[in-house]
């Protein structure tokens, strides 16, 4: 069974979210555990292919049995290998914790909402699982459209917000289609390996160099790079708890693995970094990235809007590593990628327990939290901690190994930004931990304080949190395994 | 020059969907109706679809359906005289994707209609604002 | 923002057009596109499979898993559309329309006022139109045709221009006819909202519980020659029976989504008599 | 020197991590405060049960989890870590038996919170004191900052709010700002962060690099109070007493003369900084802040921040001690960091003592109470002696050790300093005992009544002017430990 785990992967959750929809009209209450047991199995199955993986190398597997480049094949090596753990971990908790919330805000959509869940985890899964150019763009959509629908389902702004992520959107996969055409037309093929067997003849083609650009900016706009991210904010914002705890960690940081899989794969480092000289003008607009990101998220007197704009700086983040074209920033920007999902996860969680529990997210709603709910709100340091980037939350080495890549390609304008970002971070939730700390303020001294009753989450939203909380620590502990046992090999001899 | 206009000759429907695609990406960007970007939307993918589909076009070559039928599985088959099916299939599913984002678009649009009342970008702002 | 578009609009078309000078010549037999992978496609297809349409066997078998997730991306539309749109029938307005099929007037009721007699209405209007009778009885009898066409479609797929989306897109159309002709409410009756939305996930289904099959049988996910054991036929012909299943799935499900989507689209999501 | 792999260290940070649970659990003050105390003793006896081997030479060294190529996240328990360790364990007792008195005599708000964070700033600290090299110092640097936010904000006001804010933004901004890129910047140089005597760098590195990383390394460790960067420091005196007394005394100031040293003999080496002549800069923004805070402490009216000024300058001093690169200058230093300890937590006690028993803040009221607290204000005497560095109390033999090293460094112009600035202590304390006890009758403002604060306060401060004293008679552990260390 374990050779066809690339196909039960994307099939069981696939097969699921038609057994849920149709379950939706039968009998409601099996939806959960459906999707509970369908997204159980992807990470099984996900881990057990990291472990082939580690143990036999990259596992190949030939879809309709068609060998590529005829047919389609799915391609795993060590670095989807991590992204795909990554992401059907993150769904799996999120779901789970996100249970009580969706039955509060959907009480009869439940259904739809759940199919339209499985099918997006499918789409990122299926994104990054492959290792066809077309078929890509095919689960791009997917995980686009399945994205529309869940995110309009929020407030009443949100379809509105949502309509221009849709337009940003559909530009974005277009460019990318396009890109993929302009690599047919000057090589005929689709699979991502055979392009690179067949390009390096072609590199100073304007063809390809379109086909580069083109697919470089359809991916930066699906990922909210700094220039083209005005949707993100507003789409996230009002997007229902359980959506945005679901599309924020994932859709911009698989978005970032398609751009590291462009750079590493198609088209060979060698063409991206050295052939054409870009990396200068990316990495300095990453740098704009991050510090907009910080100030935009300095200026927003809402938790979970304020949170966007962090996403914004942290997409700089790996963008920039990824241009820095060096071993330590490739290999910081892959780690971020996966530090990164969980910390946003983290405390997009801890945003929908307080907008279930306090029904609101602007600043003054979180007055007194760190009595009301405790347990969310230790979450939520860990969190913010992991975001500063403090030891030895993840958060701190994934920073680590960006900065040392700056430092070795002599970028220090990328190193300062990072820095910047850290102390603006520190403000940021020392901020929103002096309102849950000290207001409603209490007369003199903090005597005869009223002890407001605790009211926290209940328990199956704050254990998953709290596994995810748990989750960072140990990920920032075991580091140097992930770096020295699966990222060392994601990256290409070639890049030093 | 005279070298020129027979490359530009040459490659003419690049050239329209060049153009094509950037009448849609104007509307998508310029336009103040939701419904207008909407149709730009459409227009940009439909110029990739035109893309594509030159991309296929052969010579001297028709649709790519065997001549001979079920009966003929043993005759040879000339690759030079069938069309390159792979573009069409690519662009099935692109036409397919496209349909389906319209469908969402639209209905996003009824509903942003139903609450405003208005589909001028600039007027729903302004109600936004007073709010 | 017209200039700034008008900037971007033309900046990136100059690119565009800088790249497509590296283009191979339009229609040029020898352009890589038309060289590298397309002959094997077309020189192989009918010993592979047996389907002289090469799209056909090129769109459900080699690229089959491409195709799959085009039709989940069709499901996912319709979902969209109901998800966003759909109003349960618990939030009814007050007060309903009811249209009088004869004379075409329509009067608004307020809830628990019975529908007046027919007679009023004739009293009512006094110059009196006929019903649009050509329109609807022209539809009747067009439908059926239209049907049996569709189904042609899906079933010649292998052999001539056609196949399930086509034939679905045009089963659809026949139901959203008819919804046009008469009202929603009519072609309600004849397609449930229920049926509909169960119908629409299990033709995908059908796909990929085709694929899951020869996963199951112990070749690879969509490989349809592991059903040869299945359908006692060689494993050519169960490729070729293979894509005919996975068609009749796409057609189911392309149908539905297209019903679905118009019910959805065109009533605001209310089911009421619709445009 | 052979080396010993023993989880002790690790226990002996995570022992008083394992009271949390208890003591957010029990909700009965007594349980919640037993625990406190059984925490506090099982870390002293661990960190003592090593005390012998250290002083054997041999080093003992536990590894967590290598985390990044060539650095891990390590203890390594040396004289010089021993010595430290020894100091804040033994103190932390002293503090909760304090801390006790202060909380019930003052019933506090939120006392649960304030033992938890308390007891995770004290394994912070034994971190600081065991790590092994200059990442593992640092996340518990870090850890130290954010658990000690609480104590300093403790009393949820507007006030609080502010002076936690000034806190915070000293002492992480540094940290992050200076000395995070610091590291990255040694690690990319050398490829580690081993503390080692020889330091890790291999001397070819041009001079204007390694001076701008002395610099961002000394003034990014903030709690070291170094002008410019000491402000956080009398801000941060709005906390409880206990909580001053563990800033000043047993953790979070020392904490950062501690990885200031660490980084000075550990990560650049004596030699290195002697070869390059760096120690001088260090030196003369020492003895600067030395000179400095002094001057400001003797125009203080409020106790507790004239203690704070005091500590500012005493921490140079444990800086400038090293900064003198002679041996008997580092020996002083170290020795400094448990002499100041034992002396100025005796000092902050007494301060509190009359506060609880007064509630007077200012100097200036404080006329004429040696004859109402006759106790608390003789300690307060002795611990004054111990940090001015008179006989009969340990504060002598730090400052002995001092003005040798800078005799032996030469260095004329910081043996002025130091005896200056001993001078300026004298003239910043004798006022205060003097017009404590001689005064004549009119212009006492306490009526002949010994009225001591309450027992739980007054004999913590007890112990600890005991121990000053003691520490004149037998200093000889930490004078080992401490040439140990310079070894």
């Amino acid at each position: 069974m374990s050779q066809q785990y690339p196909a039960l992967l994307v099939i069981v959750p696939l097969l699921s979210a038609f057994a849920i929809s149709i379950a939706g009209w039968v009998n409601k209450r099996l939806c959960f555990p459906i999707i509970v047991t369908a997204l159980s199995v992807a990470v099984y199955a996900s881990v057990g292919l990291l472990l082939t993986v580690l143990e036999k190398g990259v596992v190949i597997y030939h879809l309709g049995g068609w060998p590529p480049p005829v047919g389609i094949a799915y391609y795993v090596d060590h670095l989807n290998g991590l992204v795909l753990v990554v992401v059907s971990l993150v769904a799996l908790l999120n779901v789970i914790a996100c249970k009580k919330s969706i039955e509060q805000e959907f009480p009869d959509k439940a259904a739809p909402f759940y199919t339209l869940y499985l099918l997006m985890v499918t789409g990122l899964l299926g994104i990054v699982v492959t290792g066809d150019a077309f078929n890509l763009y095919v689960l791009l959509e997917i995980a686009a459209l399945t994205g529309y629908g869940l995110l309009a389902m929020g407030e009443e702004r949100a379809p509105l917000s949502t309509l221009n992520y849709l337009y940003m959107g559909t530009i974005g996969a277009c460019f990318y289609l396009l890109g993929v055409g302009y690599l047919y037309i000057v090589t005929g093929s689709l699979n991502m390996v055979d392009i690179a067997r067949l390009l390096p003849p072609l590199y100073q083609s304007r063809a390809v160099l379109a086909a580069f650009i083109i697919c470089m900016v359809g991916v930066w706009l699906k990922m909210a790079f700094f220039p083209l991210h005005a949707w993100l904010p507003n789409a996230y914002t009002h997007a229902p708890s359980a959506a945005s705890s679901l599309i924020a960690p994932l859709v911009t940081k698989v978005m970032v693995y398609v751009m590291i899989r462009l750079i590493l794969t198609i088209f060979t480092p060698e063409f991206a970094f050295a052939t054409l000289a870009l990396n200068n003008i990316v990495v300095w607009l990453a740098v704009i990235a991050i510090v907009m990101g910080a100030i935009l998220a300095l200026a927003e007197r809402n938790l979970k809007r304020m949170l966007t704009f962090i996403i914004v700086a942290e997409v700089g983040y790996m963008v920039g590593g990824a241009w820095l074209g060096n071993r330590a920033g490739m290999t910081g920007a892959i780690l971020h990628i996966a530090n990164d999902a969980l910390m946003t996860l983290c405390v997009f969680l801890v945003v929908g327990n307080i907008v279930y529990k306090v029904k609101g997210y602007a600043f003054e709603n979180l007055q007194g939290l760190f009595r009301k709910m405790p347990f969310t709100m230790g979450a939520f340091v860990v969190g913010a901690m992991s975001i500063i980037g403090v030891p030895p939350t993840c958060g701190f080495f994934s920073k680590w190994y960006l900065i040392l890549g700056a430092l070795q390609a002599g970028h220090y304008g990328f190193m300062a930004a990072l820095i910047f970002s850290s102390l603006v971070s520190v403000v940021l939730f020392f901020r929103i931990f002096e309102i849950c700390y000290y207001e409603p303020f209490s007369d003199h001294h903090g005597h005869d304080h009223p002890p407001e009753p605790m009211d926290e989450a209940p328990p199956l939203m704050v254990v998953p949190l709290l596994i995810v909380a748990v989750i960072l620590i140990l990920v920032g502990l075991y580091t140097g395994d992930i770096v020295n046992h699966i990222i060392k090999f994601a990256i290409p001899e070639g890049l030093v | 020059m005279a070298e020129l206009i027979p490359t530009i000759i040459a490659k003419y429907n690049y050239w329209i969907y060049i153009t094509l695609m950037m009448i849609g990406l104007y509307a998508m960007i310029a336009k103040n109706n939701l419904v207008k970007k909407i149709v730009g939307m459409n227009i940009f993918q439909t110029a990739i679809i035109l893309f594509y589909v030159s991309i296929g076009v052969k010579k001297g070559a028709t649709i790519p359906i065997s001549a001979g039928g079920h009966g003929a599985v043993h005759e040879a088959v000339h690759a030079a005289d069938y069309l390159n099916p792979l573009p069409h299939v690519l662009m099935l599913t692109a036409i397919v994707v496209g349909v389906a984002t319209l469908g969402v678009a639209l209905a996003l649009a009824l509903r942003i209609y139903s609450r405003y009342n208005t589909l001028e970008e600039d007027e729903i702002l302004a109600q936004i604002r007073k709010k | 923002m017209k200039i700034i578009g008008l900037i971007i609009t033309i900046i990136t078309g100059a690119f565009l057009v800088y790249a497509a000078a590296d283009f191979p010549a339009w229609s040029d037999p020898n352009s890589p596109a038309s060289t590298y992978l397309s002959p094997y496609f077309i020189e192989n297809s009918m010993k592979d499979t047996s389907v002289p349409n090469f799209v056909t066997s090129l769109l459900a078998d080699y690229r089959g898993f491409d195709t799959m997730f085009e039709t989940t991306v069709i499901f996912t539309a319709g979902l969209v559309c109901f998800i966003l749109l759909r109003i349960s029938g618990r939030k009814e307005p007050e007060t309903s329309h009811y249209r009088h099929v004869l004379t075409g007037v329509t009067v608004t009721l307020k809830e628990g006022r019975k529908i007046p007699a027919s007679e009023d209405f004739e009293r009512i209007d006094d110059l009196w139109t006929p019903p649009d009778l050509i329109i609807k009885t022209g539809c009747r009898l067009m439908i059926p045709f239209i049907q049996l066409f569709a189904l042609y479609v899906i079933a010649h797929g292998h052999s001539s221009p056609g196949g399930g989306f086509q034939g679905g897109v045009i089963l659809g159309a026949s139901i959203i006819l008819l919804a046009i002709s008469h009202d929603l409410r009519t072609a309600l009756e004849r397609m449930r909202e229920k049926v509909v939305a169960i119908l629409c996930p299990v033709g995908v289904a059908i796909y990929a519980g085709t694929g899951t099959l020869c996963l199951l049988l112990g070749l690879n996910f969509l490989d349809y020659s592991a059903l040869a054991s299945v359908l006692h036929v060689d494993p050519i012909a169960a490729r070729s029976h293979g894509i005919l299943m996975v068609e009749i799935g796409v057609g189911i499900a392309v149908m539905t989504t297209m019903i679905w989507i118009y019910n959805n689209i065109s009533s605001a999501g209310k089911y009421n008599q619709g445009l | 020197m052979e080396t010993i792999t023993s989880i002790k260290p690790l226990l002996a940070v995570l022992v008083s991590l394992l009271v949390i649970p208890m003591l957010v659990s029990s909700r009965n003050p007594n349980v919640r405060e037993g625990w406190t105390f059984a925490a506090a003793i099982i870390k002293l006896a661990i960190v003592a049960s090593m005390v012998p081997a250290i002083l054997q030479g041999t080093e003992i060294v536990y590894t967590v989890a290598e985390v990044l190529p060539g650095v891990a996240i390590k203890f390594k328990v040396d004289a010089f870590g021993m010595l430290f360790a020894l100091v804040s364990s033994t103190l932390w007792i002293v503090t909760t038996i304090y801390s006790i008195g202060y909380m019930r005599g003052l019933n506090e708000h939120s006392q649960t919170r304030y033992f938890c964070f308390f007891a995770i700033a004290l394994s912070a600290t034994i971190g600081v004191a065991f790590s092994a090299n200059l990442l593992t110092l640092y996340l518990f640097y870090e850890m130290l900052s954010f658990a000690t936010y609480p104590l300093v904000a403790h009393h949820q006001d507007q006030e609080a709010r502010s002076s936690g804010r000034k806190y915070l933004l000293y002492i992480v901004g540094a940290s992050i700002g200076l000395v995070l890129p610091a590291m990255l910047i040694c690690y990319n140089l050398t490829g580690t962060l081993e503390f080692s005597k020889l330091g890790i760098f291999t001397g070819t590195e041009p001079h204007a690099t390694m001076l701008v990383l002395l610099l961002m390394l000394v003034l990014g460790f903030a709690k070291a109070g170094i002008m410019p960067f000491h402000s956080w420091l009398p801000a941060a005196m709005v906390a409880p007493t206990p909580v001053s007394a563990l800033l000043h005394a047993v953790a979070v100031v020392k904490v950062g003369a501690f990885s200031v040293l660490r980084v000075l003999t550990g990560v650049f080496g004596i030699d290195l900084l002697a070869s390059l002549n760096l120690g001088t800069v260090i030196c003369y923004i020492a003895a600067f802040t030395v000179i400095t805070a002094s001057l400001i402490a003797l125009s203080q009216d409020g106790l507790k921040r004239r203690l704070a000024f005091s500590t500012i300058g005493q921490l140079s001093y444990i800086v400038l001690g090293v900064a003198l690169l002679s041996p008997k200058g580092v020996i002083g230093g170290m020795t400094h960091i448990a002499m100041h300890a034992f002396g100025k937590i005796t000092l902050f006690f007494c301060a509190g003592a009359i506060f609880v028993a007064t509630g007077k803040k200012n100097i200036s009221e404080m006329v004429g109470i040696g004859r109402r607290m006759p106790v608390t204000m003789v300690a307060f005497f002795i611990g004054s002696l111990s940090v001015i560095g008179l006989p009969p109390t340990g504060g002598f033999f730090s400052k002995w050790y001092l003005v040798q090293g800078t005799l032996q460094a030469d260095q004329w112009p910081m043996l002025v300093v130091l005896l200056s600035s001993s001078l300026l202590n004298a003239a910043y304390f004798f006022p205060i005992v003097y017009k404590a006890f001689f005064c004549t009758p009119e212009e006492a403002m306490f009526e002949d009544r010994i009225e001591e604060a309450p027992l739980w306060c007054v004999v913590p401060l007890v112990i600890t002017a005991a121990g000053s004293i003691a520490l004149f008679f037998y200093p000889t552990l930490f004078l080992k430990l401490a040439e140990l260390a310079t070894r």
